[in-house]
C-alpha cells in the first residue's frame, strides 16, 4: 500500500509532538536501521511516520569492539555499539537522502560539551531535519549516560542547542534508561527549561551478561544496554512518573515495544507517540504497519477518534507510588 | 500477535561458545577451523555465515565453508587483528558462533542434467566449496573457476579435487599455476567450451565479482554473487551493511544476493568503514578485499 | 534423596556468606512461599540451603488489593503484594517450626523506623534465625524504597539493627531494584560501615503494566515490581559495580536466576551466593535442587573444585563502564 | 534448560479482560456469570478455579461452575466487598479473569457402571455443577446431596434437576425444602439407599466437609474435598495458601485434595486471614464461611 493511502486507512493515529505532526505515532527509533540512508527511508516505506538517525558526533568512532549485541531471554537484547558514526560531516549525505524523499528526520546527536552538541544539531538543522534529538543517554559510551542524569549538565547542553539552532527546530531530549524517578522528572524539567520540546524515554538500561564457558562478558565492551520486551514495564514506569509530574511538554515512549497494545499501554500512561527499536528484529522492518493496523483496529473497537485522546488516559485514582 | 520463538534466545542472537576442535593449515594466509554446533551445522546452507566470536579481541563474519552433522567449518585468511588472533588459537581454545546468519545461494529448481558455474576468487574460495560440495550431491553438474595470487594461495584445490566436479580450472596472477589471469579468466576459459549453464555462483573480491558480471553480459546465465560489507550486529538491525535505498541488508538479505537486484546499490561503487563513512569500491581491484 | 546425601554430591557448592556456611549457594528469596512455614520447609527440603522469610514487621498488613500478580512476556513476572504479613508475634509460630527443623532461616525485617527494625530484629533473633535480611527496598510498599536509596537513613537502620541485636547475628541489608550505581555502591558502603555482615542485590524494579481494555493498570496498587529474567542482566550488573567498588562484605546476587548458568553469571561478577524467587513459579519448588545439579555438572566439567573459587572471577580487563 | 512456554503470558499469569456476556441471579444471594474466555474454557476441568478481577476492587478466586465451547461461568455469592461490586455489574462491563488455576477433582478411572456421590453444601455448589455435568458425559451414574441453609437459597436445583442424574436429595438448614438438615445428612440419606459408590466429591463450608468425611469413615468411599483459603497470587507462588509442612498450596496442588492427603494438614483446624494470620477453623460451623 502507499504511504498515503495507509495514512487515510489510519486516519485515527495522527499525533502531534508539540509543532511536529505525524501521520502515525511510531518513530524508528536511534540505532536502528540508521546508519544508511537505505535504512531510514525502508523504515518509513515499512510505515514509522519519522526516522531518527544514528547518533552523530562531530568527529567519526569506530565504535566498540564485537560482539556487538547479544541476544537474551525473551526476545530482549544488549548492545554495546559504541556509536559507530562517520561524523556529522561524512552522515550529511544519509540524511539528504532521506529529507530529499520528504521523510521527517530527526537528527540525533552526541558532544562532549555543550557546544559540540550545537554543532552538531546546528549542521542537522541545515541538513532540513524535522527535530533534534539530544542522545544524553547511552549507558556504554563514556559518560554520556551520567550526563543524562543530571538536571545542570542537561540543561546546559539543551541550552546551548536550543540558541545555536536559533529557537527554529524541536529539540527532543532522550532521558537515561534509570529506576530513580526523581532525577528522571529533575532533568526533564530541567530541560523543559532550557527550551526542549519534549524528551524521550527511555534508552536501553545499563546491564552485563556473562558466558560462563570463556568467562567473559557477551559484548566486547562488557557493559551493554538492555532493550526490548525486559524494559518495558520500566519505562512505561517512567513515562507515568514524567506525565504526572507537571511537565508540560510532550513525552515520546520507547522500550520494548512490539505490538499496537504496547503503544497503547504507553499512551496510557502519558505518552504522544513511541520510537520502536529492537521490535525491528523481531516482527521485521514492517512492525511498523502492522502495529498501526493493530492500532486501528483498536481504535475501531473502542470507537475512539484519535490516538491523542488516550494520552495519559490510564484510570489511575488507586495508584500508589 | 502470537509468536511461536522459544524463550532461549535463537544461536543467531547469542553465540554457542565452544572449543575448537581442528585447525588446518590451508595456505600460508588461510586456516580452517573445526567446530561442534549442531543448532548451526545443521541448518546451514552455502552462502550462509557466522558472526565469530574470538574471547578478548573481537567479532567477525566469515562464511560457513562446510557443515555436516554437528559440525561446522569456516576457513579464515589473515589480514589484521582479530584474524591474527584466530590464526593464534589451538584446538581446545574457546570460540562462539552465532548463526546460520543471512541468505545463501539459491540452487535452480530441478538440478537433473544442469550445469552450476561456481567461480571462487581467493578469501571467496570458503563458501564455494560448502556450495560445490552441496550442489553435487543435490545432482548438479559442477564447473569450478579457481583464483588466487598465486600458486602456495590456491584455497582447497585438493578438497575441489577430491569432489566430483565435472571441470576444475585454476588460474593464478602470477601464473605459478593454471592460467595466468583472475579467476574470471578461469570462468571464460570454461565459458567457451561451454556455455550452457543453469546459474553461476560466486565469492570473492569485489572488482572481480563486477568483471565476472560483465563477462557473463553476454551469456543468460543468472549470477549470484556474495558481498562482503562491513558488519556490526549480522542480524539486519543496526543497519551498518545496507546497501541500497531499498535498505537492503547485506547480512540479512545477503550475503548472496542474484546480481540483477544489485543495479541501484553500492554493488562495485561504495563500501562502508567501521565508522559507517562511505568509500568507494575500486572495481579495478581484484585482489582480496581485507 | 535426602538432604544429606544431596550434600554430599554437591560438595563443591559449599560457601560462606560471612560467618553464615551453606551447603551450596541457593536460597529462597522473600516473599515466595515463605507465608507459611510449610512453604520455607518445602524450600528446603527440595534443596535451598537457606530460606528467607516474608518480610514481617511489627505490625499485621494486610498489603495491597489483588490483582497482585502478573506475568509479562518472557516468563518475567510484576506483584505488588505490599507485604502482607502478620506482625511478628503472629509470625513467629512459622519461623519456630522451620528452626525446629535445623533449617537456616533468615528473618526478613521491615519497619517504618529504626527502632521498628530493631525490634523485628531483635524478636527474630530470639525466634533462632541464621541472620536478619533488612527490607529497605521494596518499590510498592510506602517509602521502602527510597529508603535503601539514601546512605544515611539505612545506616542508621543498619546501626540500630546491629547495635539492638548485640552484633551477635549477622545481618544483610537488601538492595532496591535500581540502575543507580552509585547510590548503590554509597548505600552498600554506609551499610557496610555501619556493620552489614552482607548485601543483597537486588529486589524487585519499580514498573507499571496496562490492561488496554479497562485502561487500568494490571495491578492492583498500580505500580509494581519487576522480578524474572528481564531483570538479570541488570542485576547481574549491579552486583559486579557494587564487587568492584572496593566492598569487603559478601554479595548475595538475586534476579531471574532460573538455572545453574545463571547462578554462575551471578559468581563471575562477584556474588557469593544467590536467592531464587520467581523461579519458582517457572520451574516448579525443586529449582533448587534442579539448579544444584547443573551447577555440580558445571563444576565437574570445568575441573572447578569449589564454588568459591569463582566470585568475581570474570575476566574482564577489557569492560568499560 | 530448554523450556517451551511461549512467550505470551500463560493466562494463569496474566488476565483475560473480556465484557460479561450474561448475568443471571440464581438465588438472593448468588448471581452467575458468562464470559467468553476460550482459552481459559477449552482446559478447564471441574473444581478449577480462576482468578477474578473486578477493575478498581479486587482480584478474588471463584470456581469455574461451568465450562462449554468458548464459555466459562462462575457463581457469585455477596459476602464482602468485591462480591458485592461483582454483584453489581451487568452485561457488557469488563472483567479479568486468570486461569484455569489449580488441580480439579479426579474422577475414578473405568465410569461404566459406576456412581458418584455429590455432596454440595450451600456457597461449595458451583463446582460440584461442573462436576456432575462432566461426569455424566463420562458416563456416571450420579448422585448429588444438595443442601443450603432455606429453600430459596437452593443453588442449581433447576439445572441439577436437568442432568440426568440418578438421585437429588436436597437438604435445608430450615426444612423449608426437602430434608431438615445439612447437605451431609442428604449424603447420609443416599448412603442409606446404596453405598456403592466409586468416590464422593465435595465442595463446601470446611464444616460440613469435616463431617462429611467422618460420615464416610464407615464407608469405603474415597472422599475428595474442596477447599478455600485466602489467595493471593492463585499460581502457587507467594506461599499464602499452604495448608501442611510439606507446602501443599491450595490454589496449586488444590484446591481439591484427597482427603486422606490433609491428615496432618490445617483442614478443619486453621486457617489464614489476609496477613496470613492463622484463625481456628470452626469445625461445628456448617454454614458457607463468607
Ligand atoms: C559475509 C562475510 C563473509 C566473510 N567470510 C570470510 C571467510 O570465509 N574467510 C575470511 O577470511 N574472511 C571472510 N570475511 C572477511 C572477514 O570478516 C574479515 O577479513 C575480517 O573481519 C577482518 O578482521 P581483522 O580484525 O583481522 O581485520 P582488520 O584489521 O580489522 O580489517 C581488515 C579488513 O577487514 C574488514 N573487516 C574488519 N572487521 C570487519 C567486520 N566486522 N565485518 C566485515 N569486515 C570487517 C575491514 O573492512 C578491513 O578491510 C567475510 C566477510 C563477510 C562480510
Ligand atoms: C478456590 C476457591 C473457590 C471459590 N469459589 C467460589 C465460588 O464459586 N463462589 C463464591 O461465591 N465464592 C467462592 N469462593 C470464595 C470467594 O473467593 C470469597 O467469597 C470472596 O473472595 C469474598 O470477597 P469479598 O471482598 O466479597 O469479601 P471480603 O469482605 O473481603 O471477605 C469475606 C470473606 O471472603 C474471604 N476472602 C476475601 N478475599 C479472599 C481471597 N482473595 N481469597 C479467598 N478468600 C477471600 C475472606 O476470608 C472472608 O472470610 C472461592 C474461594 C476459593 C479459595
Ligand atoms: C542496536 C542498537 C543501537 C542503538 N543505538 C542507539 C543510538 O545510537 N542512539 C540512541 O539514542 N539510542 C540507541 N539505541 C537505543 C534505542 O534507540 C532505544 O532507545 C532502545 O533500544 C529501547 O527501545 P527498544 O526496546 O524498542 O529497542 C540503540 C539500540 C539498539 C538495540
Ligand atoms: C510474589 C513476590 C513477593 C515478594 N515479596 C518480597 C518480600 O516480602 N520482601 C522482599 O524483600 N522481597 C520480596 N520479593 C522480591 C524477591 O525476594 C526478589 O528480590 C525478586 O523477586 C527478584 O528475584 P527473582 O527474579 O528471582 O524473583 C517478592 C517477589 C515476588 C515475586
Ligand atoms: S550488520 Fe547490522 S544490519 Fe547488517
Ligand atoms: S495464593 Fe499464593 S501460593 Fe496459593
Amino acid at each position: 500500500m502507499a504511504v498515503k493511502d495507509r495514512e487515510k486507512k489510519n486516519s485515527r493515529l495522527k499525533v502531534k509532538i508539540g509543532s511536529v505532526k505525524l501521520p502515525n505515532p511510531t518513530i524508528l527509533a536511534s540505532g536502528v536501521l540508521g546508519v544508511a540512508a537505505g535504512g531510514l527511508i525502508r523504515a518509513w516505506k515499512d510505515g514509522a511516520a519519522a526516522v531518527v538517525t544514528k547518533t552523530v558526533g562531530l568527529q567519526p568512532r569506530s565504535g566498540h569492539p564485537g560482539p556487538r549485541i547479544v541476544g537474551l531471554y525473551g526476545n530482549s537484547l544488549m548492545n554495546a555499539m559504541g556509536i559507530p558514526n562517520p561524523g556529522i560531516e561524512d552522515y550529511l549525505p544519509e540524511i539528504n537522502a532521506a529529507v530529499n524523499q520528504s521523510i521527517p528526520v530527526i537528527g540525533s546527536a552526541l558532544g562532549s560539551s555543550p557546544e559540540e552538541f550545537a554543532k552538531v544539531a546546528v549542521a542537522l538543522r541545515k541538513a532540513g531535519v524535522t527535530a533534534i534529538e539530544l542522545n544524553v543517554s547511552c549507558p556504554h559510551v563514556g559518560s554520556l549516560y551520567l550526563l543524562g542524569m543530571d538536571p545542570q549538565s542537561t540543561s546546559a547542553v539543551v541550552s546551548q542547542v536550543v540558541k545555536q539552532t536559533e529557537k527554529e527546530i524541536p529539540v527532543w531530549v532522550k532521558l537515561p534508561g534509570s529506576t530513580d524517578y526523581p532525577r528522571l522528572v529533575q532533568v526533564a524539567k530541567a530541560a523543559e527549561k532550557a527550551g526542549a520540546s519534549a524528551v524521550v524515554a527511555l534508552n536501553t538500561l545499563p546491564a552485563l551478561a556473562l558466558d560462563v564457558e570463556s568467562r567473559r562478558p557477551l559484548l566486547g565492551a562488557g557493559i551493554g544496554g538492555l532493550s526490548g520486551p525486559a524494559i518495558k514495564p520500566i519505562a512505561i514506569r517512567a513515562v507515568w512518573e514524567l506525565y504526572q509530574s507537571g511537565l508540560t511538554i510532550p513525552i515520546i515512549g520507547v522500550g520494548g515495544i512490539l505490538t499496537g497494545q504496547d503503544v497503547i499501554e504507553y499512551f496510557l500512561a502519558g505518552a504522544s507517540a513511541v520510537e520502536i527499536g529492537t521490535g525491528v528484529l523481531t516482527r521485521g522492518s514492517t512492525i511498523f504497519t502492522q502495529i498501526c493496523d493493530e492500532l486501528t483496529e483498536y481504535m475501531k473497537r473502542h470507537r475512539i477518534k484519535r490516538i491523542t485522546q488516550l494520552t495519559g488516559r490510564m484510570k489511575s485514582q488507586d495508584v500508589k507510588t | 500477535m502470537t509468536t511461536n520463538k522459544k524463550l532461549t534466545p535463537s544461536t543467531a542472537l547469542h553465540p554457542i561458545v565452544t572449543p575448537i576442535l581442528n585447525v588446518k593449515t590451508e595456505t600460508p594466509r588461510n586456516k580452517r577451523f573445526t567446530l561442534s554446533a549442531a543448532p548451526i551445522a545443521r541448518i546451514a546452507t552455502p552462502g550462509q555465515f557466522m558472526m565469530v566470536w574470538i574471547p578478548g579481541t573481537d567479532e567477525i563474519p566469515m562464511s560457513i565453508s562446510n557443515a555436516s552433522g554437528d559440525q561446522v567449518e569456516f576457513t579464515v585468511a589473515r589480514v589484521g587483528d582479530a584474524t591474527t588472533a584466530l590464526h593464534k588459537l589451538k584446538p581446545g581454545d574457546l570460540l562462539g558462533v552465532r548463526g546460520p546468519l543471512g541468505e545463501g545461494f539459491v540452487f535452480p529448481k530441478k538440478p537433473k542434467g544442469k550445469a552450476l558455474l561456481l567461480v571462487a576468487g581467493g578469501c571467496g574460495t570458503p563458501p564455494i566449496l560448502f556450495a560445490a560440495t552441496t550442489a553435487l550431491e543435490t545432482g548438479f553438474a559442477v564447473d569450478v573457476a579457481l583464483g588466487a595470487t598465486t600458486s602456495e594461495e590456491l584455497l582447497f584445490q585438493q578438497p575441489f579435487k577430491e569432489l566430483k566436479l565435472r571441470n576444475l580450472v585454476v588460474a593464478t596472477d602470477d601464473g605459478s599455476e593454471g592460467i595466468q589471469g583472475t579467476s574470471v579468466d578461469a570462468a571464460a576459459f570454461l565459458l567457451e567450451a561451454n556455455s550452457e549453464y543453469a546459474a553461476s555462483l560466486a565469492c570473492g573480491p569485489e572488482g572481480m565479482l563486477v568483471n565476472l558480471n560483465l563477462l557473463l553480459q553476454k551469456f543468460p546465465i543468472p549470477l549470484q554473487v556474495s558481498l562482503e560489507r562491513y558488519m556490526k550486529c549480522g542480524v539486519g538491525l543496526c543497519g551498518h551493511c545496507i546497501i541500497d535505498s531499498k535498505g537492503r541488508r547485506v547480512c540479512h538479505e545477503g550475503p548472496v544476493f542474484d546480481v540483477k537486484t544489485l543495479k541501484n546499490s553500492d554493488f562495485g561503487r561504495w563500501t562502508r568503514d567501521s565508522t559507517g563513512k562511505r568509500h568507494p569500491v575500486n572495481p579495478t581491484d581484484t585482489t582480496c578485499p581485507s
